[in-house]
């Protein structure tokens, strides 16, 4: 298995060389990062670094989703996007840096906000799901919809100085409704609006959801020899002293209503029972997801 | 007999700005428990109209997650847990944007 | 203070608006970054990430020192580089990156190596010094020279699947040579020669390392209400659980023979007798740094 | 009695790639302090002629340093500092490319 491949471009050898070297990753590693997909909700402040490193370490196909253009608002922290490409498409500037960090990678652009009519056809043809947005319905959309289609989710958050990562519905972890069975009220929500956020806080947590992504696709490829997966939260605060905390967190939970062997939600539901299915994601306001 | 609690998430924000307290267990009551907890810091926040933000339903809102010694309250008794001496109690709100 | 400052212009009030909101920083805060140098040595897998955060946050004017060129073996890691731009100096392909992300931003490039006849020069403009190097000789100059030029240097490395992380010459803080008075034999360092590094793992670090720097530039400005300084190294290892460790190390040494209060060191012996210092940097081989 | 050991910066290598280890006190010695430790952990090391990676002159190597419980040894008594149950122990080598 660690033979020659002739799927393998003298190219691809030579710029991940320094990576196979590792015994963690190897010719089987690399090749685990090709043939595996990954699309990233959400080219912002965590899906930049997020795509940069999933890039550069040569995963096969990245797709990108998003529905909002660049504006210089935006890039103290949306690093791969600039200035000159402000006014274009997030997802499109993002393929322009990625293609040219990296040209062996294939990238698709989804240049829409995702909703329970498009995340199930969106998601399809990808292996990992990473959450880069910034709202409780759209977190409650992806991890119900990564359930349904059987695809774990690294779903990360970042506000003002502190930043959460988790991997969600993998293997006997939790998904999103697991943790969080019931929204958070309104109210609350609104008292962290328009919060602020420094843009080294999401870059760091953007590369650690890389980083995830890539552990998790080893040991995909790789079981056997891997450490058993353990549900964690990672936790960080930029400016304390530790900044980051490790937390074990529960498994999946026979009472979630999403992934639990009661669980009531299904495709049909969502799509069908619009109104009833966003009441459950927080939606107070009437809008659409 | 003190433990320390930490507020992450925004939750500082309810407690004048404190990220970190010490409290003495013998301020919460005999074999204190983490819902007592929940009910003695819920009498510390000064303006009674953000109780909402941190306590709905007799337990924290939905939303806050509580970590006790780095592990989800979930894997231990929940509000049931008797809190010991120099445990390390954590109130996390969820991040969200908007 | 906190007044309309006209030397700020539009698209400053709107790139760092997000950031402004954070008490932490301010305009107050914005204004220090817009008014500090910042000088990275080494546009490699550590410079790439933390080039792109101070650039992002807006560092009024930034150096950039590096002798290389880009190749596609570095672009695993080295994600602010891109194959369009292969063979070109990195000092030129990063400053075209960074000021495309931030105009606001005054780039300088040192298309040459440190050593101790150019590092006085190069970091005598700037206030704030980035090791982001791989090598204990440069380790030992840059630090030496920091301690003689009176700058904070902000250190960061990388291998394999750990990094680490200090400050050093800042306030009470320890020096390279205060944490390590003897150079780690050569033998010593051969053991982990060629051993492969992984990219989101030198990208996580080098992103710490531009939020360690934009706090420290924050304190340089804002001294009284912020946390005293504790020298503190920071240790990650991606793949193990907990991956953080936060680690209270000594301060400045009375018996540090580059900042301790009988030094022996001088920019005049460094540069007069060369090859005496270049023995107190644990080369043996007579390179020249 | 025990104490956690941990090898950092690639120090794994000497010791079977152990990254984490158990050590008893008892195995260590009486009042055993960190240089005993770090004599028990020459020992441990199987190629002989690696001993040198990790020992030099009666202390560890240069570019290795020791971490007690979270703290530089350099703030208690390195060498003599006197290990307690539970303790925490880390050898970190300083990386370096080449
Ligand atoms: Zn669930
Ligand atoms: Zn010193």
């Amino acid at each position: 298995e660690e033979q020659f491949d002739p799927s393998f471009k003298l190219d691809e050898f030579s710029r991940y060389g320094r990576q196979m070297l590792l015994p963690e990753i190897g010719f089987s590693g690399q090749k685990a990062f090709k043939q595996t997909s990954v699309v990233v909700i959400g080219a912002g402040g965590l899906g930049c670094p997020a795509l940069q490193y999933l890039t550069a370490a040569g995963i096969g196909h990245i797709g990108i989703v998003d529905g909002d253009v660049v504006d210089s608002s935006n890039l103290h922290r949306q690093v791969i996007h600039s200035t000159s490409r402000k006014g274009l498409p997030k997802v499109y500037s993002a393929r322009q840096f990625c293609q040219d960090l990296n040209p062996n990678v294939k990238v698709t652009c989804f240049y829409e906000n995702v909703s329970v009519e498009n995340i199930f056809d969106i998601i399809r043809n990808f292996d990992v799901v990473l959450d880069c947005t910034d709202n409780q319905m759209t977190r409650y959309l992806l991890s119900d919809a990564c359930v349904l289609s059987g695809k774990p989710l690294v779903s990360a958050s970042a506000v003002q100085l502190e930043g959460q990562l988790l991997v969600y519905n993998f293997e006997n972890g939790p998904c999103y409704r697991c943790m969080f069975p019931q929204p958070t009220p309104a109210a609350s929500l609104m008292s962290c609006s328009s919060a602020g956020v420094f843009g080294p806080i999401v870059g760091v947590i953007g590369v650690m959801q890389a980083l995830e992504t890539l552990k998790l696709i080893l040991r995909i490829h790789k079981a056997g020899d891997v450490e058993p997966f353990q549900p964690t939260m990672l936790l960080f605060n930029g400016f304390r002293t530790p900044q980051w905390k490790s937390v074990r967190i529960r498994g999946r939970q026979a009472s979630c209503t999403a992934c639990g062997p009661s669980a009531r939600l299904s495709k049909e539901f969502m799509q069908k029972q619009a109104n009833e299915y966003l009441s459950m994601c927080g939606d107070n306001s009437g809008a659409t997801l | 007999m003190s433990i320390r609690v930490e507020l992450c998430g925004g939750l500082d924000l309810l407690f004048n700005k404190q990220k970190e307290l010490t409290v003495q267990l013998t301020d919460i009551g005999q074999n204190a428990t983490v819902g007592d907890l929940i009910q003695y810091m819920t009498n510390k926040i000064e303006d009674e109209s953000k109780c909402e933000l941190f306590v709905m339903d007799g337990s924290v809102r939905p939303g806050i997650i509580i970590l006790v010694n780095d592990q989800d309250w979930e894997l231990l008794d929940k509000e049931d847990y008797v809190l010991e001496t120099k445990d390390n109690v954590v109130f996390v709100s969820t991040l969200h944007d908007h």
